[in-house]
C-alpha cells in the first residue's frame, strides 16, 4: 500500500552543524510510529521539518503523494498534518472550552481571513463539536477552567485535542508524556491513543519512555546523532542492546524500573 | 446575551440622540469631539486585545482629518458622507500599506515603528507651507445631503452624525469580536505558534486588525476635523497618539462601550482640569490616570463587566 | 572638505548629547523591560538642578573644575531622590501589569512632574552660561569648536566604555546581565531581583539627570525640555536595540551623523531624518542593531 | 440645569483666579452685589504652562493681572481712568492655551457657552488664532486676538466678531529688512536661521521678499530651519560659521534664542557675523552681556525699549516693575494694547448709547477703524475692514551698558505704520511680492 507520509534524504543544517541527515522514512496510513533517541539526536528537528516549522536544507517530504517540502506550517496544517508540542501551546488566558471552540471554529471556517471575520465563533455545530472533543479527550470537567491554571496532563490533552480539531490525517506528538508523573503517563496515552484510533489518524510520537513506546507504537524510529539508526518493530528494536545504550543509556532502566514497580 | 447588549446599545443611542437638543451647547460640542476620538480608541482596543499598542495611531487620524480638510479647501465637495467616505478610504489604504511593514512587529518595536511613521508624516506636514505648516488651515462646514444647517443646528447635525458613526462602528466591532477572526486577538497574545499550527496566518490577522483600527482612526480624524473646523500637523504628533493610548488604558480593552465612555470621561476630566487648575491641569490628568490604573486596573469598562456579573448573580439567585 | 569635517564633528557632538539622554533609558529597559517615560523628567530636573546650583557656584567665583564636579553630584543626588520615589513609591505597585500599562504609569508620573517643575521653579527659563565660557574654544580653519562640546564628546565616550565594561566585568554587571537574560533564572540563583530593579532604576535616573545637567550649559532651561528628549531617546534606543548600551552608543552615532549631514547638505529633511533612520533600521533589523532575536523554543 | 453647571464651573474658578491674581476677582465678586453695573466677564487665554509660557504666557498674564486690577480700581492714567469697561468692573477668567487645536476650541466654547463670558481676549499661537476665528464667528462672540502674528486671520476671510489690535508679523521683517539696508552698505549675501514651524517660515519668507524688493542683488547663502525647541544647534552653528553672509536673520525667541546664542557665542559666531533678531527683545534682560553688541533687535512693534515716552508708558512700566521686579516685554505691551483697544471701543459704544451698557454688536461697530493711544504708541484699526490694527515700527541695535549693567538699544530707526504695513485691501504677501506699492515712508 502507498505511504501517507514519505520522507526522502531529508537533511537540516544550522550553519556548519548538521542536525539531521539522510532520513528516509515511509509511513503507511493508520500506523503509529514511536520516535526515540537521546536529546539532540534530531527528533524534534525532524518533526519541525515535517510540520513546516523548519525548512529542510535538503531532501523531500511527500504527504499523500504531494510534495510539501518547505511549505509554511499553516498550509501543511490545512493539508492535514497536525502536531502537538512538548511545551503545550494553548491560549492561557482563555477557558478550556474557548480554546476548543477556537480550534474547531478555525477548522470549520472555510475561505480566508475575511470570511472568518464574518463567521460567528459560536455557531451551533462548532460548539457541539467542541463539546464532543472535550468529552473524547476526557477533559470536559475542566470546561470552564482557565488554560493557564490547568495541571500539566490536562494541558497536554487540550493541546492534542486542539491539534486534532482540524481533522488531520497525520498527527505528530512531540513528547506527549514529558513532565507527567509515571503513574499518569499511561492513563494519558490510553486516552490519546483511543481518541486517535477513533478518528483514524496516523500518528508519529516522540517519546523518551521506552515502556510507552513499547506499549503504543507499531513501529519505532531510533535517532542517533541526526540519523535514523534503527527502524522496525518495537520489541526487536528496543531489545537490541546497542540501541539501548546508544539511545537511552541509563534513563531507560530508571524509567523502566519505575514503571515496572508501578 | 449578544442581542441584549445590542438592544441596550440601540436604546442608549436613541436616548442620547433625543436628549442632544436639550443639552447645553458646550456639552454637545465637547461630546462631539470626545466621540470622534472614541472611534480611534475603539481601534486601539482592537489592537490592544492582540497585545499591540501603537504609539503612532495619530498617523491615520491625521490622514482622515487632512483628507476632509483638503477636500473642503480645494474641491467643491461638501457633502458630509462623501467627505467621510473618501477620508475613510484613504486612511484604510494608508493602514493597508503601513500594515505590510507593521504586521511583522510586536511589542515595543511595533510601537516604535508606528511612532516613526506618524512622525514622518508630521515632518512632511510641517514642511508644507502651502498647507499653513504648523498653523494648519480651516475646514469648511459640510452639507448633509444638500442641507446646510447653520449655528446651533449645524452643531446638532454634526453631533448626530458622529453619534451615528459611533453606533455603527460599535455594532460592527462587537460583531467582529464575536467572529472567528475577531476572537483570535487574545490567542495572538497567548500563542502565535498554536495559531500558525491551526492554519492561521498571524501576520495576516494582525494586518486585518491594523486596517480596521486605521480606518476607524481615519473616520475619527475626519469627524474631529469637521467639529474642530481646523486641522494642523499636531494631529500627527506622537503626543496625540499618546493621548489616544492614554484614553484606551483609561477605558480598558474590556468592552466596546468602554471606548465611548472612556473618551467622554477623559474630555470632561480635561475640561474640568482646564477650568479649575489652568496652571497645573497636568497634575490633575496624571493623577486621574494613576488612580484609574491602580484602582480600576481593567479600566472604566470593567465597571460594566462588574455590573453585568452582579446582574447575572441576581438573576441566578432570583431563579433557584 | 571643511564641510565634511564639520559634519563629522557636529555629528559627534549631537551623538554625545543623544547618548547621554539615551543610555539611562536603555539600561532601565534592558533590565526591567520598562519603557520609562519619566526619563524626560529626570533630564529636566537634572538640567534645572544644575542650572541653579552650578550657576550659584560660578557666581561665587569658585574654580571652574569644581563646577563640573558639582554638576555631576547634583545630577546624581536628583537621580537618587527621584529614582527612589518613582520606583519604590509608584512602580512597585504596578510590576507584573501589562507592559503598556506600566509605560502609562510612567507617563502619568511624567505629566505630574512637568507641573511640579513649574511649581518649584516657575515658568521662567534659567541659563547656565558660565561653563561654556570656562572651557574656551578650539579653532580649526574657519570652524570654531567649543571646548565644552569636545569635553561632552569625550565624557560620553568614557561613559559608554565605562558602562559596557561595568556590565561585562564587574560582579554587579554580571548580576545585571543575568537579570537581563532571564528574570526567573536570576531569582532562582538567589539574586534579589527587586533590589536589582531599584538600583538599576536609580542609576538610570542618575544618568537621565546627568544628561540634563550636561546639556544645561548649552540650552535655556525652560518648561517642556523633557518632552523633546523622551522621543529622541526612544528613537536612539530603538535604533540601537532596546536595552543595549553599545546599541545606544551606535544608535546615537548614526542619528547624530545623519542629522549633521542633513543640516549641512539637505536642511529640508532635518525635521524627520531621525525618524526616517529609525523606520529604516527597524525595517531592516526588526530587533534594532544590537539585540539579536531570541530563538523561540517550542 | 445649565445654571447649576455654570455655577459649579464658576465657584472654583473664583478661588483659582484668586490664587492667580491676588484676590482681585474676590473684589470683583464683592463689588458684584453693590448696585454698580454688573461686571464684564472676560475670558483671558494664554500659555500658562509649557515652553511658550516663559516668553509669552507669563508676561501676557502678568500684564492682564495688573491692568485688570488697576482698571477695576480706576487707577490707570487718562484716557483710561474710568473704572473697568465703562464703569463696569472686569471679572477675569484665565484659561491655559496649551493643548491641541481641539482642546483650545473646546475651551473657547466652554468659555462662551458654559461660563458666558462677554468677551474673549487672548491667544498667542497663530495656529490657535486661525482655529478660534471661525468658532468666534459661529458663536457670535466678540474676540480680541492678542499676540499671534499670522496675516491669514483677516486676509483669508473677512471677520465680524474677531479683532486683532496688535499689528501682524509682516512689519517686523519689513522694518528689519529696511534697517539692514542702511546698517550694512551694499549687502551681497546673507543667511537665515528660523524655527521650523509656521512663524519661523513666514518670518523668513517676509524678510526675503522685502530684501528682494529693496536690494535685488543680495543673495541668500545658508537657509536653516532647525526643529522648534531643538536645544542642540552645533550643526547649524558650524554651517553658519562656514557661511560668508554679512548678517544672519533669525526670528528665534526666548528659549531657542538663548540656547542658540549661548552655543553660538561659545563658538565665536556673533563676533564674526552680526545677527538680526526680529523677536530678540524678550530675551535681552536674560542674555545681558552674553549677547554680543551690534545685534539688530526688534520687538514686534515699538514696545519697551522702543516705546514713545508717555505718562501711560511710565505708569505701565512702573506698576509692572513694582509687582514683578522686571521690565515689561513686548507680550505685556501687546496685551495692554488689546485691552485698551477693547476698552476704547466699549466706552465709545457706551457713550453713543447715552451711558448704558452696549451690546456686542454696538461694541463691534464702535471698534471698527478706531485709533487709540497705547503705552508704547498709537494703534489704528486700519486693515481687515477695521478689524486689524497697525502701528509704527521701530528697530535698533543692541548695546550692553556695562556701567549700569543693563541692556540698551541704540541707533533706533522708526518707520511709520503705512510704511511697513500693506495698504488697505492688499494681502501682505501680494504687497511684498508686488514691490510694496503704496508704502508711505516719510
Amino acid at each position: 500500500m502507498s505511504a501517507i507520509l514519505l520522507v526522502r534524504d531529508l537533511e537540516k543544517t544550522f550553519g556548519s552543524l548538521v542536525a539531521v541527515h539522510d532520513i528516509n522514512v515511509a509511513v503507511p496510513p493508520l500506523q503509529t510510529v514511536g520516535i526515540i533517541g537521546a536529546n539532540g539526536a534530531g527528533k524534534t528537528t525532524f518533526v519541525n521539518m515535517i510540520t513546516g516549522h523548519l525548512r529542510p536544507s535538503k531532501g523531500a517530504i511527500l504527504f499523500e503523494g504531494r510534495d510539501i517540502t518547505g511549505r509554511p506550517s499553516r498550509e501543511i496544517t490545512r493539508l492535514g498534518i497536525a502536531r502537538s508540542f512538548q511545551v503545550p501551546q494553548v491560549f492561557a488566558s482563555l477557558t478550556v472550552f474557548e480554546n476548543m471552540c477556537i480550534a474547531t471554529a478555525i477548522a470549520h471556517a472555510a475561505g480566508g481571513l475575511l470570511a472568518q471575520a464574518v463567521t460567528p465563533l459560536h455557531s451551533p455545530d462548532t460548539v457541539t463539536e467542541a463539546e464532543a472533543a472535550l468529552e473524547l479527550f476526557r477533559i470536559a470537567s475542566y470546561r470552564q477552567a482557565l488554560a493557564a491554571t490547568l495541571p500539566q496532563g490536562v494541558r497536554k490533552l487540550l493541546d492534542i485535542a486542539m491539534a486534532v480539531a482540524g481533522a488531520p490525517r497525520v498527527l505528530l506528538l512531540d513528547e506527549p508524556t514529558s513532565g507527567i508523573s509515571i503513574e499518569e503517563k499511561f492513563e494519558l496515552m490510553d486516552v490519546v491513543m483511543a481518541a486517535l484510533k477513533n478518528r483514524r489518524i496516523t500518528v508519529l510520537f516522540v517519546e523518551h519512555d521506552m515502556d510507552i513506546v513499547e506499549r503504543y507504537a507499531d513501529r519505532v524510529l531510533a535517532f542517533y546523532d541526526g540519523a535514523v539508526i534503527a527502524d522496525g518493530a518495537p520489541i526487536a528494536t528496543l531489545e537490541n542492546p546497542r540501541i539501548q545504550e546508544l539511545i537511552s543509556g541509563p534513563k531507560l532502566n530508571v524509567a523502566a524500573a519505575g514503571s515496572r514497580h508501578a | 446575551m449578544a442581542l441584549r447588549s445590542i438592544v441596550l446599545g440601540t436604546l442608549v443611542f436613541l436616548l442620547v440622540a433625543a436628549m442632544a437638543p436639550t443639552l447645553p451647547v458646550w456639552l454637545v460640542s465637547l461630546a462631539t469631539i470626545a466621540l470622534a476620538n472614541a472611534l480611534v480608541v475603539l481601534g486601539l482596543i482592537i489592537l490592544w486585545r492582540a497585545g499591540l499598542v501603537p504609539f503612532g495611531q495619530a498617523l491615520f487620524y491625521a490622514v482622515g482629518a487632512y483628507s476632509v480638510a483638503l477636500m473642503t479647501r480645494y474641491t467643491g465637495l461638501r457633502d458630509v458622507l462623501v467627505l467621510i467616505a473618501v477620508a475613510a478610504a484613504l486612511s484604510c489604504l494608508t493602514a493597508f500599506l503601513a500594515g505590510f511593514l507593521l504586521a511583522r512587529y510586536r511589542e515595543i518595536f511595533f510601537a516604535m515603528l508606528s511612532l516613526a511613521m506618524s512622525m514622518i508624516l508630521y515632518g512632511v506636514l510641517v514642511k508644507t507651507e502651502a498647507l499653513g505648516s504648523t498653523d494648519g488651515f480651516g475646514v469648511e462646514q459640510p452639507t448633509y445631503l444638500g442641507y446646510a444647517p447653520q449655528g446651533r443646528m449645524h452643531l446638532l447635525m454634526l453631533f448626530w452624525l458622529v453619534l451615528a458613526f459611533c453606533a455603527g462602528s460599535a455594532l460592527l466591532v462587537s460583531l467582529y469580536f464575536r467572529s472567528v477572526a475577531g476572537a483570535l486577538a487574545v490567542p495572538v497574545r497567548d500563542s502565535e505558534i498554536r495559531l500558525e499550527f491551526l492554519g492561521i496566518s498571524v501576520s495576516r490577522l494582525i494586518h486585518l486588525n491594523l486596517v480596521i483600527a486605521g480606518t476607524l482612526a481615519g473616520i475619527g480624524g475626519a469627524l474631529a476635523a469637521l467639529s474642530i473646523e481646523h486641522v494642523d500637523p499636531n494631529m500627527a504628533y506622537w503626543t496625540t497618539s499618546g493621548g489616544f493610548v492614554f484614553v484606551t488604558v483609561l477605558a480598558g480593552a474590556g468592552s466596546v462601550a468602554a471606548a465611548f465612555v472612556g473618551s467622554l470621561v477623559f474630555e470632561l476630566l480635561k475640561s474640568i482640569a482646564y477650568d479649575i487648575l489652568p496652571g497645573t491641569w497636568q497634575i490633575f490628568l496624571g493623577s486621574a490616570l494613576l488612580l484609574t490604573i491602580l484602582f480600576l486596573p481593567e479600566g472604566i469598562g470593567s465597571l460594566f463587566a462588574r455590573l453585568r456579573r452582579r446582574r447575572q448573580r441576581q438573576s441566578m439567585s432570583a431563579t433557584p | 572638505m571643511l564641510t565634511a569635517f564639520a559634519i563629522v564633528t557636529d555629528g559627534l557632538v549631537y551623538a554625545a548629547y543623544l547618548f547621554l539622554v539615551a543610555v539611562g533609558l536603555t539600561l532601565i529597559f534592558g533590565v526591567m523591560k520598562l519603557l520609562n517615560v519619566t526619563h524626560g523628567s529626570f533630564y529636566a530636573f537634572g538640567a534645572y538642578g544644575a542650572a541653579i546650583a552650578v550657576g550659584v557656584y560660578f557666581d561665587r567665583g569658585f574654580p571652574a573644575a569644581g563646577g563640573f564636579l558639582l554638576m555631576v553630584l547634583v545630577a546624581m543626588a536628583i537621580g537618587l531622590v527621584l529614582g527612589l520615589i518613582i520606583e519604590r513609591g509608584l512602580l512597585r505597585l504596578v510590576y507584573g501589569k501589562d507592559e503598556v500599562v506600566v509605560v502609562l504609569v510612567t507617563y502619568a508620573a511624567f505629566l505630574i512632574l512637568e507641573d511640579v517643575i513649574q511649581l518649584i521653579w516657575g515658568a521662567n527659563s534659567y541659563a547656565l552660561y558660565q561653563p561654556l565660557g570656562a572651557t574656551g574654544t578650539v579653532d580649526v580653519g574657519a570652524l570654531v569648536l567649543s571646548g565644552y562640546d569636545i569635553g561632552l564628546v569625550a565624557f560620553a565616550g568614557l561613559l559608554a566604555v565605562a558602562a559596557s565594561f561595568a556590565l561585562k566585568h564587574t560582579r554587579w554587571g554580571r548580576l545585571l546581565t543575568v537579570v537581563i537574560f532571564d528574570r526567573e533564572i536570576a531569582a532562582a540563583f538567589g539574586i534579589n531581583v527587586s533590589l536589582v530593579y531599584t538600583i538599576t532604576f536609580v542609576i538610570g535616573a542618575m544618568l537621565g539627570a546627568l544628561g540634563g545637567a550636561a546639556m544645561a550649559p548649552k540650552i535655556a532651561v525652560t518648561l517642556g525640555i523633557g518632552v523633546e528628549v523622551i522621543v529622541l531617546a526612544f528613537a536612539v534606543v530603538a535604533i540601537g536595540g532596546m536595552g543595549s548600551v553599545e546599541g545606544a552608543f551606535l544608535g546615537a552615532l548614526i542619528v547624530g551623523e545623519c542629522r549633521a549631514a542633513a543640516v549641512h547638505l539637505v536642511p529640508q529633511i532635518e525635521l524627520f531624518v531621525i525618524y526616517a533612520v529609525m523606520a529604516l533600521v527597524l525595517v531592516l533589523r526588526p530587533q534594532g542593531l544590537f539585540t539579536r532575536a531570541q530563538p523561540r523554543k517550542i | 440645569m445649565r445654571h447649576q453647571i455654570r455655577g459649579h464651573a464658576h465657584s472654583p474658578t473664583l478661588l483659582l483666579a484668586a490664587g492667580l491674581s491676588f484676590g482681585l476677582p474676590l473684589m470683583a465678586a464683592g463689588g458684584a452685589q453693590a448696585e454698580e453695573p454688573a461686571p464684564v466677564k472676560i475670558g483671558f487665554v494664554t500659555f500658562l504652562t509649557g515652553p511658550a509660557a516663559a516668553p509669552f504666557g507669563i508676561p501676557d498674564h502678568n500684564a492682564a493681572e495688573i491692568l485688570v486690577e488697576a482698571l477695576n480700581a480706576g487707577t490707570v492714567p487718562a484716557p483710561y481712568h474710568q473704572v473697568g469697561l465703562g464703569g463696569a468692573r472686569i471679572d477675569p477668567k484665565f484659561i491655559d492655551e496649551t493643548g491641541s487645536a481641539a482642546d483650545v476650541v473646546t475651551q473657547f466654547r466652554n468659555l462662551v457657552e458654559r461660563d458666558h463670558v462677554d468677551v474673549v481676549v487672548g491667544y498667542v499661537s497663530s495656529g490657535n488664532c486661525l482655529a478660534i476665528a471661525p468658532v468666534a464667528e459661529e458663536l457670535k462672540e466678540l474676540t480680541v486676538l492678542d499676540i499671534c502674528g499670522t496675516t491669514r486671520v483677516f486676509e483669508e476671510k473677512p471677520r465680524h466678531y474677531v479683532f486683532r489690535v496688535n499689528p501682524h508679523a509682516t512689519m517686523d521683517n519689513v522694518a528689519a529688512a529696511k534697517y539692514v539696508q542702511n546698517k550694512f552698505k551694499d549687502i551681497t549675501v546673507y543667511s537665515g536661521i528660523n524655527q521650523n514651524y509656521a512663524w519661523g517660515q513666514d518670518s523668513w519668507r517676509d524678510f526675503r521678499l522685502t530684501m528682494k524688493d529693496l536690494d535685488p542683488k543680495a543673495t541668500v547663502d545658508k537657509e536653516l530651519f532647525p526643529k522648534l525647541f531643538a536645544g542642540e544647534y552645533g550643526a547649524e552653528i558650524s554651517t553658519l560659521l562656514t557661511s560668508d553672509a554679512q548678517f544672519i536673520h533669525s526670528s528665534f525667541y526666548d528659549g531657542d534664542l538663548e540656547a542658540f546664542m549661548y552655543q553660538a557665542a561659545a563658538r565665536g559666531l556673533p563676533q564674526r557675523i552680526p545677527f538680526v533678531l526680529t523677536a530678540g527683545e524678550t530675551s535681552l534682560y536674560r542674555l545681558g552681556p552674553k549677547l554680543a553688541d551690534g545685534a539688530i533687535i526688534g520687538a514686534r512693534g515699538p514696545h519697551s525699549f522702543f516705546a514713545h515716552d508717555s505718562a501711560l508708558n511710565t505708569w505701565f512700566q512702573k506698576v509692572y516693575f513694582d509687582r514683578f521686579h522686571e521690565q515689561p516685554v513686548y507680550p505685556s505691551y501687546d496685551f495692554a494694547q488689546s485691552l485698551f483697544g477693547l476698552k476704547t471701543a466699549w466706552e465709545k459704544a457706551q457713550a453713543k448709547k447715552g451711558g448704558s451698557r452696549p451690546t456686542t454688536e454696538e461694541v463691534i461697530a464702535a471698534f471698527e477703524g478706531i485709533s487709540f493711544p497705547t503705552p508704547s504708541t498709537t494703534v489704528q484699526m486700519a486693515l481687515g475692514n477695521g478689524h486689524q490694527g497697525i502701528s509704527d515700527m521701530a528697530i535698533g541695535t543692541y548695546k550692553f551698558n556695562k556701567a549700569q549693567n543693563k541692556p540698551e538699544i541704540v541707533d533706533i530707526v522708526r518707520y511709520p505704520a503705512e510704511c511697513v504695513n500693506p495698504p488697505v485691501g492688499v494681502d501682505s504677501i501680494a504687497w511684498l511680492e508686488g514691490g510694496m506699492k503704496g508704502a508711505k515712508c516719510d
